[in-house]
Formats: structure tokens, sequence, C-alpha cells
């Protein structure tokens, strides 16, 4: 229990992660796939910006220097700084996100103007009628 | 496909609130360097008010604004701003993106170069990912039909 | 300036991609010699630093200067130095192959398609040269990206479908890669590759690096469309445009198998995947069950392209066994046919391209004449073909050789025997298309005493050749099939046999 | 021994090669120069080849590397006296096989003869390079490319019939070839090398006695299926769907003896006599081959087709060849090595015959030749030489080759395979006498010109030179190519080395 207390974030990401493989997997809906890849990759960020936390009131990792923009000495400790890393690459991924999502998107459009449905079992249905005609 | 409501007070609404955060943006944007924000966050912002304007009114209106091809430049720009920047540093002799080389040209030292250069990388990503934010949107919202509306 | 060739490899053909997208709405034609001209220079600048990394060892480049581990770094060593002049060639091939078959399939959407070309040609280039796990998501994300829009781009039925499909299965990839990359950040705090491989041997025994090891092959095995996970693959690759398929077919697999080698032997060590963990068995048998669906499946298909996609299921099970069997001359074999698969692949999409083009004929069992028709693509295909049955001098053949070797050396004698069966059935694919193509029962006599009424039977036939365009890239492949096999001592003796981690 | 390097085995590879490159770019606008490139082509190469042969005699070996595959795997062309000897074969028989071709083809008026030209200058580069192989690989090389450029051949007539057997030719093929790579590569990473040495290299290698038993098993598997070694030798009749010259290459000059040549080759150079006479095995191959000296005749007799006759015939007398080099005395191995050159130059006799009677009159089979050695003196005359040379009587050379034969068994006290040789010699007798006799005394068919009306010249003089040499082998086994001496050199190396 306290197990869980303890990493209760990566708890939510592997929750959070299931739920978007639940949906892409199972999901009749081809919009709802999408949507459950969206839940995927976001449970991913949480994981990323969780290894960067630090408890104990570390803040922004910006240096407050002084006219000429030096560091005033001695008031560098790593440990007030969060890791700012993982937040950068989490921004590269939220973008990698939005275009595969906009593809995403694009491409249900298509589907949709083609079939005229995104159920997968009616396309698959129409397919295999054309398959034979 | 998005209809125009003739709704006065959403109208209205979205006309005065949209200078308000395009302002923001950019002041997200220029705030990067000192506390949380930058291109990504301000570009998100600068797009979404042009999305509001396009759901307050419709797609016609928001063409109006802004033609598919003037965002294409935009997207082109945002992001030759950008790796240009880069490329910029590379022809002074130093790697791709050591932006310490601006310092060549600017009147400033190396540090500071580094701090312009981020902050020109910075508004080539804002002008991008507006424009993006934007395209995206349209081109779903008119389902991918409003290059013939543009015709 | 000659420092700064590995940025260009990547930079020129992002930068052309954007100045395609804006000068297409000025004028499409520029389009083609834009991409034509950023992929020719990127080729030229891998070749230099090739030529770089075997005068001077391998090239560390800092991009902004940031010393590794904190910024980014591109590194060229033997195997990836290899592996960019393979991918800008084909690229460069497939990009001028694309000419007319874009201006026939969809001439309105030519900025489009040529700059998501130079995207796709650049994340390829980008997740060789970097040696930088994350970057490596990144740039495999472009390229994956771009590869789900050029599926679709082609307007053909169901392309969209297959290419949603795709989405889905490449994003769980990449995600699983990512993951893979979170864990090992988590434990060693770097995502530079060298840092790594430094920091996780004091940590093999830990469950998160196993975890971490875990979703970052199969994130790539997705990618690579290894057995259990390649249902992607077929409909996406046969649907695609033939200017598409010819470039995504051969390359992308082939890339992610580059990765998977760079996990397996550069950031993990071989102790690791192969004697800690039974990696290699697994993707052994793996790798045998691909080359036997791939084959039978392939066997089943009418249309040339459906049974080509199939065979490059099988082929990926090819590279795949020679990874696995975990020993130096079998890795030899995987990176030499990596070579080769890709310039056969190539050959064959680009020959399967130009007969779509040309007739719009893709059933085999309308082959026929098609040696009169077009003599030069068919004697192009035939070349192909022999080295796809690996039969000498063909490259096909030593690649088997040194995978065969491997697998005996590693005592894998199911993987021999399978090496050896799928050429068989290689073999029955191949001539089943040939004598389609250049022998055509007479039905009007059944025995030798009639000859005479068959004797030129068929004079009308017109020769109605692919446009040079075409022609010319698919011949440079043919040629390059029959150079390679004899070179491949030289190919292997001045680069192979460094691009292999030294003390394995 | 010492070794020359020199480009000259190169250059007499690459002769036809580029000449099959030529035969394709004239195509069929210009039938005549496109017909002399075959010719210019074959005469080169045989002076190539002749050239070489002073050498030869003196005891040297003629070397030339192309490029190293790995460590102790060059591709690399070696000229010892028994691939000399082959070569001799293979490239005097193609000048008279071209003549021939030509003729037939034109007699006929095939069609596709480019791609026929072609495929058959190719497959001629293949033997050369099967003949000069020095090693294991490169053999295995060329062997392969020969399947491949066989098959258009026996496709030739595109007819169903043509289909399956051009298709079993390859199935057969094929998976003898992917046996033999199988064997390859275990060898090489065995021994790390696969050269050819007189004698044998894979001794004292500390290869366990089983797996060297199975290796065996492979090897002669890999190269018996084009050696048409009995349980193997399906394909073989069925390829006499394609056009006579054809057959005449299939049989007497390029794919079979390049089946043969690989099993002596793996027989005496790769296991070496020692190590077989420990293992065993050679008994066990020795009456396989035997089996199907006998069979193989018996089934010759109950054929009726003209073609499908000579084809057991040729079964029968590779099996020879082979059961000579396995009984592993100097004598049979020299006797074994004639009788590849001396067989070659018979049975091509033989099959310009059945080729020569098809195109005059059409007829195939053996029943229907009543009478016809009155209309075709010449070529019936030299089918009777030849015929019964093949059985072993003078004049023609099948005499000496088999004089040594019996020798051979006779030093090795091999009573047995004795017996076997001399029954297969009455059972050629028994099946090339009916047609002898047909031809000559029987009562000609109404359709049979009884005056001089022979087949087109082109034709006839080949077969006349094929004779002619064969007769000439026998006079003076030596005469200006030494051909006996050449064999006996290779079985001495083979013997002084074991």
């Amino acid at each position: 229990m306290d197990f869980i207390i303890a990493k209760y974030n990566y708890w939510i990401y592997i929750i959070l992660m299931m739920i978007g493989f639940y949906a892409m997997i199972v999901k009749n809906n081809l919009a709802k796939k999408v949507v459950g890849m969206n839940i995927f990759q976001t449970a991913l960020i949480l994981l990323f910006i969780s290894t960067g936390v630090k408890t104990g009131g570390a803040t922004v990792p910006i240096v407050i220097g002084d006219a000429h923009g030096h560091a005033i000495p001695g008031t560098l400790h790593a440990i007030d700084y969060i890791n700012p890393l993982p937040h950068v690459l989490m921004l590269t991924a939220i973008v990698v996100m939005v275009a595969t999502f906009g593809v995403a998107l694009a491409l249900l459009i298509m589907i949709f103007k083609r079939y005229k449905t995104i159920e997968e079992d009616e396309i698959l249905e129409i397919r295999r009628k054309e398959a034979f005609t | 496909m998005i209809r125009r409501h003739e709704d006065i007070i959403i109208e209205s609404l979205a006309r005065f609130l949209t200078p308000f955060i395009q302002a923001f943006a950019l002041y997200v944007l220029f705030l990067g360097h000192y506390s949380p924000g930058g291109g990504f966050q301000g570009g998100v912002l600068m797009g979404a008010s042009f999305i509001l304007l396009v759901i307050a009114y419709d797609i016609i209106e928001g063409k109006r604004r802004i033609t598919e091809k003037f965002n294409i430049v935009l997207n082109a720009t945002g992001v030759m701003v950008f790796s240009g920047t880069g490329l910029l540093c590379l022809i002074l002799g130093g790697e791709f993106l050591d932006y310490s080389q601006l310092a060549a040209i600017l009147p400033v030292g190396p540090e500071e170069a580094r701090g312009l250069g981020i902050l020109a990388v910075e508004i080539g990503v804002e002008i991008t990912v507006a424009a993006i934010m934007v395209s995206i949107f349209l081109d779903l919202a008119s389902a991918g039909e409003h290059e013939e509306a543009l015709k | 300036m000659s420092t700064q060739y590995p940025a260009l490899i990547v930079i020129v053909p992002l930068m052309s991609a954007l100045i395609c997208f804006v000068v297409g709405w000025w004028n499409r034609n520029f389009c083609y010699k834009i991409a034509v001209a950023a992929i020719a220079v990127s080729f030229y600048s891998s070749v230099v630093t090739m030529k770089d990394v075997m005068a001077n060892g391998v090239i560390h480049y800092w991009v902004g200067s940031w010393e590794p581990p904190w910024g980014i770094e591109y590194v060229v060593d033997y195997l990836n130095g290899y592996m960019l002049i393979i991918i800008t060639f084909i690229s460069l091939l497939a990009v001028i192959a694309s000419k007319k078959s874009v201006e026939k399939d969809f001439p309105e959407k030519a900025p489009a398609f040529y700059s998501i070309f130079l995207l796709l040609v650049t994340g390829l280039v980008g997740i060789t040269i970097t040696g930088d796990v994350f970057n490596v998501y990144v740039f495999l994300e472009i390229a994956s990206i771009a590869a789900y829009a050029l599926i679709a781009i082609g307007k053909r039925d169901h392309a969209p479908m297959a290419s949603f499909n795709y989405v889905i299965y490449g994003t769980v990839g990449a995600c699983f890669y990512l993951i893979g990359v979170g864990y090992l950040y988590m434990v060693t705090g770097s995502l530079n590759m060298a840092d790594l491989a430094k920091l996780l041997p004091d940590l093999y025994n830990s469950k998160v690096v196993l975890v971490g090891f875990a979703f970052l092959l199969v994130g790539v095995c997705i990618k690579m469309a290894l057995f259990p996970l390649h249902m992607w693959l077929p409909d996406a690759y046969s649907l695609a445009p033939d200017s598409v398929s010819s470039l995504i077919a051969p390359l992308m697999t082939k890339v992610s198998a580059y990765v998977m080698i760079r996990i397996m032997f550069t950031i993990f060590q071989p102790v690791f995947s192969f004697e800690m963990l039974p990696v290699g068995s697994i993707c052994g048998w793996l790798a045998v069950i691909a080359i036997f669906v791939g084959g039978i499946r392939a066997l089943a298909q009418k249309d040339l392209k459906n049974m080509l996609v199939y065979i490059l299921v099988a082929e990926v099970g090819y590279i795949v066994i020679g990874i696995s069997v975990g020993n130096r001359i079998g890795l030899t074999g995987a990176i030499l046919h990596i070579m080769n698969d890709a310039a056969m692949m190539a050959c064959l999409f680009l020959i399967v391209g130009a007969i779509a083009y040309k007739t719009g004929i893709t059933d085999i069992t309308q082959f026929r004449h098609m040696n009169q028709k077009m003599p030069f693509t068919m004697a192009a295909f035939t070349i192909t073909a022999l080295s796809m049955v690996g039969l000498p001098p063909a490259c096909g053949f030593f690649s088997k050789w040194y995978l065969v070797l491997g697998a005996i050396n590693a005592n894998q004698w199911v993987l021999v025997v399978t090496l050896l069966i799928s050429s068989l059935i290689n073999a029955i694919l191949f001539f089943r298309v040939i004598e389609y193509a250049y022998f055509y029962p007479h039905p009007e006599h059944g025995a030798e005493e009639h000859v005479h009424a068959t004797s030129h039977g068929h004079a009308e036939i017109v020769m109605n050749e692919a446009p040079l365009s075409m022609l010319i890239p698919i011949l440079i492949m043919a040629t390059l099939i029959l150079v390679l096999g004899p070179f491949s001592g030289k190919i292997i003796s001045s680069i192979i046999q460094f691009a292999i981690p030294a003390g394995f | 021994m010492e070794v020359v390097s020199s480009i000259t085995p190169l250059l007499t590879v690459l002769v036809s090669a580029v000449g099959a490159c030529l035969i394709l770019a004239t195509g069929e606008r210009n039938r005549n120069l496109r017909e002399s490139w075959t010719i210019i082509a074959a005469v080169i190469k045989f002076a190539l080849v002749v050239s070489m042969v002073p050498l030869v005699l003196e005891g040297k070996v003629i070397e030339f590397t192309f490029i190293n595959l790995a460590p102790g795997l060059p591709l690399q062309l070696k000229v010892d006296p028994f691939g000399m000897l082959f070569a001799l074969l293979a490239s005097t028989l193609w000048i008279a096989t071209s003549f021939y071709s030509i003729g037939y083809m034109r007699g006929l008026n095939e069609h596709a003869q480019t791609r026929y030209f072609f495929c058959f200058a190719v497959c001629l580069s293949a033997t050369m390079g099967i003949a000069f192989a020095g090693n294991l690989i490169t053999f295995f090389i060329f062997y392969e490319i020969l399947t491949v450029a066989t098959y258009p051949l026996v496709m030739h007539m595109e007819t169903e019939e043509a289909y399956l057997g051009s298709r079993k030719y390859l199935v057969y093929t094929l998976i003898a070839g992917v046996v033999l790579l199988f064997a390859l590569a275990v060898i090489y990473s065995m021994t790390g090398t696969l050269d050819f040495t007189p004698g044998g290299f894979l001794a004292g290698h500390g290869i366990h006695t089983g797996l060297l038993i199975f290796l065996f098993v492979l090897l002669i598997m890999g190269c018996g299926v084009k050696a048409g070694i009995m349980p193997l030798h399906e394909w073989l009749p069925t390829a006499m769907v394609a056009p006579t010259p054809v057959s005449a290459l299939l049989h007497a000059v390029a794919v079979v003896k390049a089946g043969v040549f690989g099993t002596l080759r793996i027989i005496l150079y790769v296991f070496g006599p020692i190590l077989l006479h420990d293992l065993g095995v050679w008994l066990i191959l020795a009456y396989v081959v035997s089996f199907t000296i006998i069979v193989s005749a018996m089934l010759a007799l109950a054929q009726d087709n003209f073609k499908r006759r000579l084809a057991f015939s040729t079964v029968n007398n590779l099996a020879i060849i082979i059961l000579g080099a396995i009984i592993l005395t100097s004598n049979s191995i020299t006797g074994g090595m004639l009788h590849l050159v001396n067989h070659g130059f018979m049975k091509i006799a033989l099959f310009f015959v059945a080729g020569a009677v098809f195109v005059k009159t059409h007829k195939k089979n053996v029943s229907d030749l009543d009478g016809l050695g009155r209309q075709m003196p010449l070529t019936f005359g030299a089918f009777t030489i030849c015929a019964l040379g093949l059985a072993g009587v003078p004049p023609a050379c099948g005499f000496i080759s088999k004089w040594f034969l019996c020798l051979g068994f006779l030093e090795a006290k091999e009573i047995f395979f004795l017996i076997v040789l001399l029954t297969s010699a009455m059972l050629d007798i028994a099946f090339f006498g009916p047609i002898i006799y047909k031809a000559f005394f029987a009562k000609p068919k109404p359709d049979v010109s009884p005056h001089f009306d022979e087949a087109p010249m082109l034709m006839v003089i080949p077969i006349l030179c094929a004779t002619a040499i064969s007769v000439m082998l026998c006079v003076s086994p030596n005469a200006f190519v030494h051909v006996f001496d050449i064999a006996r050199m290779a079985a001495m190396s083979i013997l002084g080395a074991g």
C-alpha cells in the first residue's frame, strides 16, 4: 500500500497507458482509437515528467544573474532546481504527438469520405464485399 | 463544417478577446528566457486566438483573415528562421546551431549571442507552431476541402 | 568546412523540404529539381564523411558545440557511415525515378509530395547519424509521419485505411521505444549512446534496465515489422504509390534493423543482449517464422507488388537471423544483407513502378510478352530475381553465404535449413514470374514437329520501354547488384569488419 | 608444382561472355553477324585453351585470383591437368556445336534464336569457369550460373512438355545447388579452406567421421544430380524436349559433364583416395554407380525415342566415368578421365546424327529409321563408328578409355566391377545394334528416298569432324594436344599426393 502511495505518479502513468492501449486495441471506432493513442502518449509524458521532479521546493532552473548575466557565486545549487531536461524532451514529444494526431485525423477524414463510416468492422465488411464484386 | 450563427455576443466577444490573447502570446514568448514559457506555448496561444475567431465566425471569414497560401508561407518561414539561424552559425564557421558564433555579426559577447540566437529560434518556433495549429484546424474543420474553397 | 558535412547530410534535405513547399505554390516543376539536388548534396556529403571516417576514424559532431552528454552529438562511425551512403544513394535513385509517376498519379500534389519525401529522407538519415537515443525517437517519428502521409497521398483505394493501421502500430512502436529511453534515462540520467554504453554495464542486473531494454527492442521490432508485429506492413506498402514504395520499402525496415543493431551491440553489450538474456534465440525463432510466413503468403499472391511486400517480411527475417546468431560472421552477413537487400528491393519496386507506369499491369499472370515490351526492365528484373534466389554472382548469394556460415558457427542448424529452404521458396516465386514474362505456351502445337508453326509467332509486339528517368535508375541498380556481389569481400574487409563492435 | 600467375584463364572464361553480350546486342537484325560472333568466340576460346596446354604439360599450374571473399576464400581460377582436359573437351565441342546449331536452327527456322545463342554462349562461359575453378566456391558459382543459363535452353520449345521438363530440371538442379551450398558452408567453417588439392584436403582437420560421410553424401548428391547418378537422373530424359543441339550440349559438353567433373573433383581433389578408403564410402558409391550402369543400359533398350535412348546411354557412360574414378587406381582414374573426353566426342556425334535425321526427315523414333542408312550414308556411317566406339570397339576412342578402365579394375582386383563394365559394353551393342541394322539392312520405308540425300552440310560436317576426332583419339591419343599425357599427369598427381 505504502509502496503504491510512494510511487503514485508511476501507477497513474501505468493505468493511463493501459487505458490508452486498451482503447487502441479494442475500440471499434477509429476515432476512439485515435483518442486512445493520445491518452497513451500523455501517459508517457507523465512518466518523463515524473523523472524530473525533486521534492523540497526545487524550482525552475533559471539562474538569477547580475547585470552582465553572470551568475552570482554561491547561488548555484543543483538541489534547488528541478531537472529541466525531461520537460524539454516532452516539449518535443508533444510536438510529435500533435503531428501524429493531425495526420491520424486527416486520415480519418479520408476514410470517412471513402467508406462513409469510421466503424472498423463496417469498413472491413465493405472491403470484403468489394473484394467479391 | 462550421456554420456562421450570426450571434452578436459571441462574435464581438471573440473580436474583443483576440488581441489580448495575441499580446499574451507574445509576452509568453519573450518571457521564455526568465520564466516558464517560450515559443511553443506562445505559438499555441497565437494559434488558439485565431482558431477562436474561426469558431466564432466561420471558415470563410477565417480565410479572409489568413489565406491558405499565407499560412503555408508562415509555416515555412518559421522553420526557416529556426534552421536558418542554425545554418548561419554553420556558415560563420561554427557547428550547426552554435549561436555563440553569432557574436561575430552581433555587437555582443558569445553568451549574449547564445541568448539572442535562442530568442530568434523561439520566434521561429512561435510562428511555425501558430501557423501549424491554424492549418491543422482548418484542414480538419473543413474536411480538407478548403483548398477548393480558395478557388 | 569539411567538418560540417555530417550536419549537411541532415540539414540540406530538411531545408529544401520547406523550400519545396513554398516554391511549389509558384511553380510545381521546381520541386523535382530541388528534391533531386538536395538529396544529391546529401549523398555527396555522406560519401565525403565516409571517406573522412575511413581516413581518420570516428567523427563526433557536436550540434551547437555543446559537448555530450549534455548536447546532442552526431556520431559517424563505419556502421552508420555505410548506412548513410546506402540511404542517400537509394533515395536519390528513388526520387529521380519518381518524376514521371508523380506527374501521372497526382500532379497537383507534387510540391507536397516532394517536401514530405525530403522530410522522410531527413528522418531516415537523422535516425542513422545521431548519437542520442531521444533524437533517434524524434527522427523515427519524423520519418514515420512522413511515411503515413506519403502512403495515403496516392489516393489509392483502401490506402487511407492501411495508412491508419500503420499510424496506430507505428505510434505504439515509437512510444514503446520512448518508454525504453525513459527507463534508461531514469537509471543513468543520460541520453547519449556512448555515455549509456559506459554507464550501463554496472546496472545490467537492475530490473529497470531490463524493462527498458525490452521496451526498446519491442518498439524497434514493430517499426521493423518482425514477424508477429508485421501486420501493418503488407497493406501499407502495397497500397502506397509506386514512387513512394520504392523509397520506403527498401529503407524503412533496414533503418530500423540498424537501430536494432545499435541497441544490441552499441548501447548494450553483446554480453547483455545474448548471454544474460535469451534475445538471440527468441529473435532467431521469430525470424524463422517470419521467413516461412512471408514466403508462403507471397506464394499466394497474384499481384507482383503484394508478392514483393510479403517477401520483404521474409527479408527482415534474414537480417534478424544474422543479428540473432550472435557471432561476428553472422552479424557481418546481416550488415551485408542490409545493403544487398536494400539494393534488390529498391530495384524490384522501381521495376514494379516502371511496369505499372507503362502498361498498368501488376498482375503476374498478365506479364506475357513483357520481355519484348520492356526488354531492359525485364533483364534488370531477372538479375534481381536471381539475386533474390541467392544465385551467384549476384550479391544476394554472398550475404546468404555469410548468414549460413554464421548460423553454422552458432550451431543453429534450424536457421541454416531455414535459409536454404527459403531460397528455394524464392526460386519458385521468381521463376514463376520469369516464366510468365519470357516464355509463353503456344496452344496451337504440342510437340517439336510443328515448330515452323510458331516461328516468329509474335513479331507484332512492339518495344515500349519505360522513360529514361525510370530506366536509368533501374539499370544502375541492376548493375550494382551484379557488381556488389564479387566485391562483397572487399566491402567487408574495408568497412564492415570495422563496423562490428571490437572484441565481438 | 610451380604456379604461374596469368590472366589467360579469365580471358578464356570471359570470351564467350563477351560473345554473349555481342550476340544480344546484334539480335535478330543481322543473323549472319550474330552467328559469326558465336563462331569467333568459340575459335578464340579454343585457341586460348590450347595456348595453355604446353605450360600444363610442363607440370605448371596457371592461376588467376579475382578477389578474396573472406580469409582463405578467394574467387580463383586455376588450370591444372584435369581442368585442362575438361576445358579442351568443352572448347572443341563448342566449335562443332555452334556450326551444327546454326545449321539446325536455320534448317528448322526456329523462334527466339537470339536467346538461344545467348544462353548457349553463357553456358560455355560457365563451363570454362567450372573447368578452371580453383576452389569449391568458385566451382559452385559457375555451377549455378550454368544451371540458370541452361534453363531457357530446355524451355526453348515453350510447349507444355517443355514447361514440365524445364521445371523438373530447375527443381532438381536448384535443390542440388542448395545441398551443395550447405556442404560448402559446413566444410568452410570446419576447415577454413575450400581449395582443390590433388589427393584431397579434408583429411587431417579432425572432422568427425560421421560428419565426413554425411558431407560426402551431400556433395555427391549435389553434383550427382547433374551427373545423372541413378536415383537422381530423372530430369535427364525429360529434358530431351529441348532442341537437339541443346541435348547435345547438355549431354556431351556442358551440363552432365560438369556434374561428372564436379563429382570427380570431389572424389579426387576434396576427399582424396586415402580418406575415401579410410571411410570406406568409395565402395558404396561404386555399387550405386554400377547399379546405375546396368539399369540405365536396360532402360535404354526399352526406349523407342531416338534421343531418349541416347540419353540413357549417356547416364550409363557417366556412371562408367565415375566408377573409373572411384576405383582409385592410377589406370582406372586415367581411363575415367579419358572417357570423360572420348564419350564427349562420340556422344555429341550421335546426338548430331539424331538431330540431322530429325531435320531431314522429322523422324525421332528408332522404329522409323528403316533404310535411312542408304539415304544418309555419311551420317549413319559416323553413327556406326561412334556407337561401336561407345561399346568399346575400335576404331573409335571408347576402346582406349575402356581398356584403361579394365586395366585399372584388374589392378585393384575388382572383378565384380570389371564384369559390370563388360556387361554394359554388351548392352551398348544391344541397344545400338538395332539402329545400325535398321538403318542399313532393313527394308526402306516408302517415304525414304533410295538415293543419296543428306542433311544440310552445315550439320553433316560437324558430325564427320566429331567422328574423325574420336577415331584420331583412338589411333594416337597423344596427337597434338596430348590428351592422354594430361590425363596421366592428373591421375599421377592425385595418387602421388595421396
